[in-house]
């Protein structure tokens, strides 16, 4: 079972690269783009049959592992 | 129209139908396509130096200290005590241009095995790069891309980079260089050699396991030359680990310090099958290698894709049979695979198999030692004598202050510091002098010893005159690492050309190495190794001759307070040290940025007056001297900036002629020393030491030649390569 | 009386901890991260470099190592506990410290002599200097822009967990003096207790006159003071 | 308007941090884990009521900046 965990900067903290990205859109003449944001997007295959339990599972692997609760908040979809 | 099936293997591999005839008289029978493949790569230009190896005997390679001279993974020569340096420098040019973060990140990677193969820690990196004019995006996306690729690798590795160069041009737009060097430290029991000894004993796999990273990579990559459509053939790109390399450093160093191997070998181009082959052909032995022992990443991948893959970060260790255990334990220790995948046996044959399946069967020498030599025909080009013949349209005078400002806004010229704040070059508490002077030094910690290292290059002066200019460069170097008090002690190149197919290509190569070998023998130091790139070439425009050089100096004894450019101080006096003359224009920055014009023949070395000038360098930096700078690019007015903006005060300074501000003739330095210093017990010889001015106030004044602020030219200086990044 | 200095795989400033503690006197020894049991040592050093390669999150996996609990039981019963650079990042990771460290303003690796202002001298890290000192160290980071949720943010500042911030030669803290986009130009913090500290430069790199600087003893003479009285967790220690 | 670029590396290439990640995982008990793969999702918002303009300029900035096509793939999705 494939899962998508898309995990952004929370806003109202500081995003370095979507400012960098921003400034080189404009740069390029993309002026018509307001805002940037950049986070992460992993991709985890897990050998399970069970979908809820699997979804909890990644939820768990979040919350320890892959998101940062201090700043960065997370989505989970299943892609597969 | 031909479609591939049509065309023979041997010639989609590089090969030509001579090549391929040796390989079928080699083995008496068509060979497998493993083998094919495995003769291909390591016969390509890349692995066997075809076109260059009959001109590298030309180098002079020996002298007492040296302890392994080229030919094996790294020159190492003896600091005394017990302690020795490993040394070498690679290019990864093509790589870089295909994908620039990657390509310079497993340069670092790949130069780095070569050090520690031979048992030393690595302990510093260099990084001599050249590309396309910043004006370009695509030159300011590679630029951008290998500078983050080398601080990416080089600073999480955990290995220093203490300086390079840099140089743009249009010869480079399509083909930049990325040349890489590294030193390495080692006691001299840790020296391990690449030579499998011992019927019995078992080859071990160790690091990243094997993917399809970059096949063929070698022969494409390196050996052939770039045109439009090269985007298609793209092989896949390997990409740098650098976690995985500082692990497989930590181990390889115990099991160096426990002497659990027996010899070590890393893998580069041609993977695995390199690796094993040099390993027996280097012990005059065979050697039976099972791929299915092989740790791979990705399924399904063929006998030929594991021989030939190009993943990063692996090694071949051979060890005794008894202490194959303690590898492996070592291996898991560090988180790395460690993997029996060999055996080495009597006689020279390699012998792979894999599922069942014998699928090669050679002498192992015959990869390295068969290997073709070319001798290609050389043509001194005619449009370099009518270059020689002509003069530059020199204006009756010039406004040396306003010129200067020209120069100091050349990315070749202005400030490096954009570069090099991105690499951690402080690492292992060893940096003396850091990045941003002529050469970096650093200490040996727990002795008084010390170790310096300069690079240089100058595509621009050897494409007016390859033998002066190989030459030239190698006492630019040789004096960069004189004036932080070391001596010059051996030499490591790397020779960056075009299509050696061309004539008038391979002429330049041969100029080149008999210039700078002219130059090494002039001051007793021996070239330990270098790495030849040829076809860096794209649309058929091959680029300048570059030829680049690494001189490594040493010292028993560090100077107390080593010169560096920021001690200079109001009050004290500026003096010119060299020979006569010095107002040639030739091949200079003036001629190339502000006339845009080639002619005349660059001035030539003199070799007494070259090692009179490194020789008086290093005693002056011994006995206190504050500031000496050698001059190059831009001449005498750019040296006397770049200490001003370092030392934060200004000069006044006298001169005959505009001409004198920015003649590049060699073998001349600045020195600042305090009032009444007593020149008389160090000069003799053909040297002068001529009194320029003194330093003080705030501005840069030429005299009847001109004056500017000094803040005004540090900043245009300070802010000519990020602005043109747009930061 | 040893100090601990912890390495992971991807740590590449142990050696360089190690020497510095020793030239101030102190034992200093590295550990490898599978060790569990940190009792014998009177202070831990969490070195720079790129633990576990700085992959996913910088210091979220040797936030994991089996060390880790060591170090927080140590942290807990208030013996000194130092993070430089990468170990800054694993203690914020770890929950020792709060916030977290980003990328750096221009996306770029700093690798630099920079200023810092002594803040508050009430922890293992400042204790040896005088609020308003001047220093100059190195810096040496990709991921060295702190960020910390308001709420934190506000709290540590309220409480005087502040130990360092960049400033120029002056010691004028502004924007011109941050190099890295730094909230508050932070370049160190502490725990409310005080014996837990981070910085972002290199003390170790700042201990010798021959490297540039020897602005860094200040600080880590302060940290081996503090490991001399640290609390003691067993008996032969404390007898 | 806004949309949701997820780029993701090209299959084949050595991806050091899903491998640093997963083992990660293995050692905190999520053993069923079998693969762990690293992209990025980058959320841009436009000033435009036109989505097929829109649209074509997003693609534009990935194939210009925001993805790099000698190693990765990317998709686009309107969010917003
Ligand atoms: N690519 C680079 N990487 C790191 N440091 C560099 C690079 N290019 C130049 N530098 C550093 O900038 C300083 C000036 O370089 P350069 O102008 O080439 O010196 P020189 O003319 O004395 O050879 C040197 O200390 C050099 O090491
Ligand atoms: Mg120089």
């Amino acid at each position: 079972m494939k899962f998508r965990i898309t995990i952004e900067r929370k806003p109202g903290l500081a995003d370095p690269e979507g400012k960098a990205t921003i400034r080189s859109l404009h740069d390029l003449g993309y002026t018509d783009v307001q805002h940037v944001s950049f986070g992460k997007a992993i991709v985890v295959d897990i050998d399970s049959t069970d979908e809820t339990a699997a979804l909890d599972e990644v939820d768990a692997m979040c919350q320890q592992l892959l998101a940062n609760p201090v700043m960065e908040s997370y989505r989970i979809e299943r892609i597969g | 129209m031909t479609t591939t099936s049509e065309i023979p293997a041997h010639i989609q591999l590089g090969m030509t139908d001579d090549e391929y005839a040796g390989v079928v008289e080699i083995l008496g029978r068509t060979p497998r396509p493993a083998e094919l493949a495995m003769y291909s790569v390591m016969w390509s230009e890349h692995c066997s130096y075809k076109s260059s190896r009959s001109h590298l005997g030309r180098f002079p390679s020996e002298a007492p200290w040296v302890v392994v001279g080229p030919g094996e993974n790294a020159g190492v020569v003896d600091l005394g005590d017990g302690w020795l340096a490993a040394l070498r420098i690679e290019s990864h040019n093509h790589p870089s241009f295909v994908e620039p973060v990657e390509g310079a990140a497993t340069g670092v990677g790949g130069i780095l095995r070569d050090i520690f193969t031979m048992g030393a820690r690595p302990v510093a990196v260099w990084d001599p790069i050249r590309f396309g004019p910043l004006d370009d995006a695509k030159n300011r996306y590679l630029f951008n891309g290998v500078v983050s690729g080398i601080a990416g690798y080089g600073n999480a590795v955990g290995v220093p980079t203490l300086g390079g160069e840099v140089e743009f041009a249009e010869a480079y737009a399509k083909n930049p260089l990325v040349n890489v060097m590294a030193l390495g430290l080692l006691k001299k029991e840790q020296l391990v050699l690449s030579g499998a000894s011992g019927v019995g004993n078992i080859a071990v796999l160790l690091g990243a396991s094997t993917g399809r990273d970059g096949i063929g990579g070698a022969s494409i990559l390196a050996s052939a030359s770039f045109d439009e459509e090269s985007g298609a053939k793209r092989p896949s790109v390997q990409v740098g680990d650098p976690f995985e390399e500082k692990k497989l450093i930590e181990a390889c160093l115990e099991l160096y310090d426990r002497g659990l191997v027996v010899a070590i070998q890393d893998l580069g181009a041609a993977g695995i099958s390199c690796a094993t082959s040099e390993c027996a052909a280097n012990g005059g032995m065979g050697m039976d290698v099972d791929l299915d022992a092989v740790p791979v990443r990705e399924p399904g991948m063929t006998a030929g894709e594991i021989l030939m893959s190009e993943s990063q970060e692996r090694m071949l260790a051979i060890v005794e049979p008894t202490n194959v255990d303690a590898v492996l334990a070592v291996a898991d220790k560090w988180e790395i695979h460690g993997t029996r995948i060999g055996t080495v046996v009597e006689g020279g044959q390699l012998t792979i198999r894999y599922q069942g399946e014998t699928v090669a069967e050679l002498p192992a020498a015959s990869l390295s030692e068969d290997a073709p030599r070319y001798n290609r025909p050389a043509q001194r080009p005619v449009s370099i004598d009518e270059l020689h013949a002509a003069t530059l349209p020199l204006p009756d005078s010039v406004d040396v202050a306003t010129t200067l400002l020209t120069l100091l806004d050349d990315p070749a010229i202005a400030d490096k510091s954009w570069i090099y704040r991105q690499y951690d070059h402080q690492l292992f508490l060893q940096t003396v002098i850091e990045p941003g002077h002529d050469a970096s030094l650093m200490r040996i910690k727990g002795t008084t010893k010390g170790l310096a290292v300069s690079t240089d290059g100058d595509g621009y002066l050897c494409a007016m005159d390859p033998l002066r200019g190989g030459a030239r460069i190698v006492y630019e170097s040789a004096l960069n690492v004189a004036v932080t008090g070391a001596t010059p002690m051996c030499v490591v190149d790397n020779l960056n050309f075009g299509n050696p197919e061309n004539p008038e290509v391979m002429w330049q190569l041969i100029e080149s190495i008999e210039g700078i070998s002219q130059a090494c023998e002039a001051l007793g130091i021996p070239v330990v190794g270098g790495n030849v790139s040829l076809y860096n070439q794209t649309d058929d425009v091959d680029i300048y001759p570059t030829p680049v050089v690494g001189v490594l100096g040493y010292t028993a004894t560090l100077p107390d307070q080593p010169p560096r450019l920021d001690r200079g101080e109001a009050g004290m006096e500026v003096f010119l040290i060299g020979g006569p003359g010095g107002d040639d224009l030739a091949a200079s920055a003036y001629a190339r940025v502000i006339l845009d014009a080639r002619a005349g023949r660059p001035h030539d070395v003199d070799h007494d007056t070259g090692r009179a000038a490194i020789d008086l360098a290093t005693r002056l930096a011994h006995a206190g001297v504050p500031v000496l700078h050698d001059i190059s690019t831009g001449g005498v007015a750019v040296a006397l900036a770049e200490i001003c903006f370092a030392s934060d005060v200004g000069a006044t300074i006298d001169l005959a002629t505009w001409q004198q501000a920015f003649s590049e003739e060699p073998h001349r330095l600045l020195a600042v020393v305090p009032v009444g210093f007593d020149w008389s017990e160090h000069l003799g010889g053909e040297l002068q030491a001529i009194p320029l001015g003194v330093l003080g106030g705030n501005d840069l004044s030429f005299g009847t030649f001109g004056t500017v602020p000094l803040t005004a030219a540090h900043e245009i200086w300070k802010s000519a390569i990020p602005r043109r990044l747009g930061h | 009386m040893t100090i601990a200095v912890v390495v992971f795989p991807g740590t590449n400033c142990e050696h360089d901890a190690v020497h510095a503690l020793t030239l101030l006197g102190a034992d200093a020894e590295l550990v490898w991260h599978r060790e569990t049991d940190l009792d014998d040592f009177s202070g831990i050093v969490l070195p720079g470099g790129f633990a576990h390669g700085d992959y996913l999150r910088t210091g979220a996996i040797a936030r994991f190592s089996p060390v880790m609990a060591a170090v927080t039981e140590a942290a807990d019963t208030g013996k000194p506990v130092l993070g430089i650079c990468n170990g800054f990042q694993i203690l914020c990771e770890a929950g020792l410290l709060p916030g977290a460290l980003i990328a750096n303003r221009d996306l770029a690796f700093v690798c630099k002599p920079i200023h810092v202002r002594v803040e508050s001298t009430d922890t293992i890290l400042t204790s040896a200097a005088t609020v308003g000192d001047v220093l100059r160290i190195p810096l040496n980071s990709y991921e060295g822009n702190y960020i910390a949720p308001p709420q934190d943010l506000a709290a540590i500042e309220a409480n005087g967990q502040i130990t360092l911030r960049y400033c120029d030669e002056n010691g004028d803290v502004s924007d011109l003096a941050n190099p890295n986009g730094s909230t508050n130009n932070i370049a160190g913090i502490s725990n409310a207790r005080g014996n837990v500290a981070a910085v972002m430069p290199h003390p170790e790199r700042a201990a010798e006159l021959i490297l540039g600087s020897d602005d860094g003893r200040r600080l880590l003479e302060g940290f081996v003071a503090a490991t001399k009285t640290s609390p003691q967790t067993n008996s032969v220690a404390a007898s």
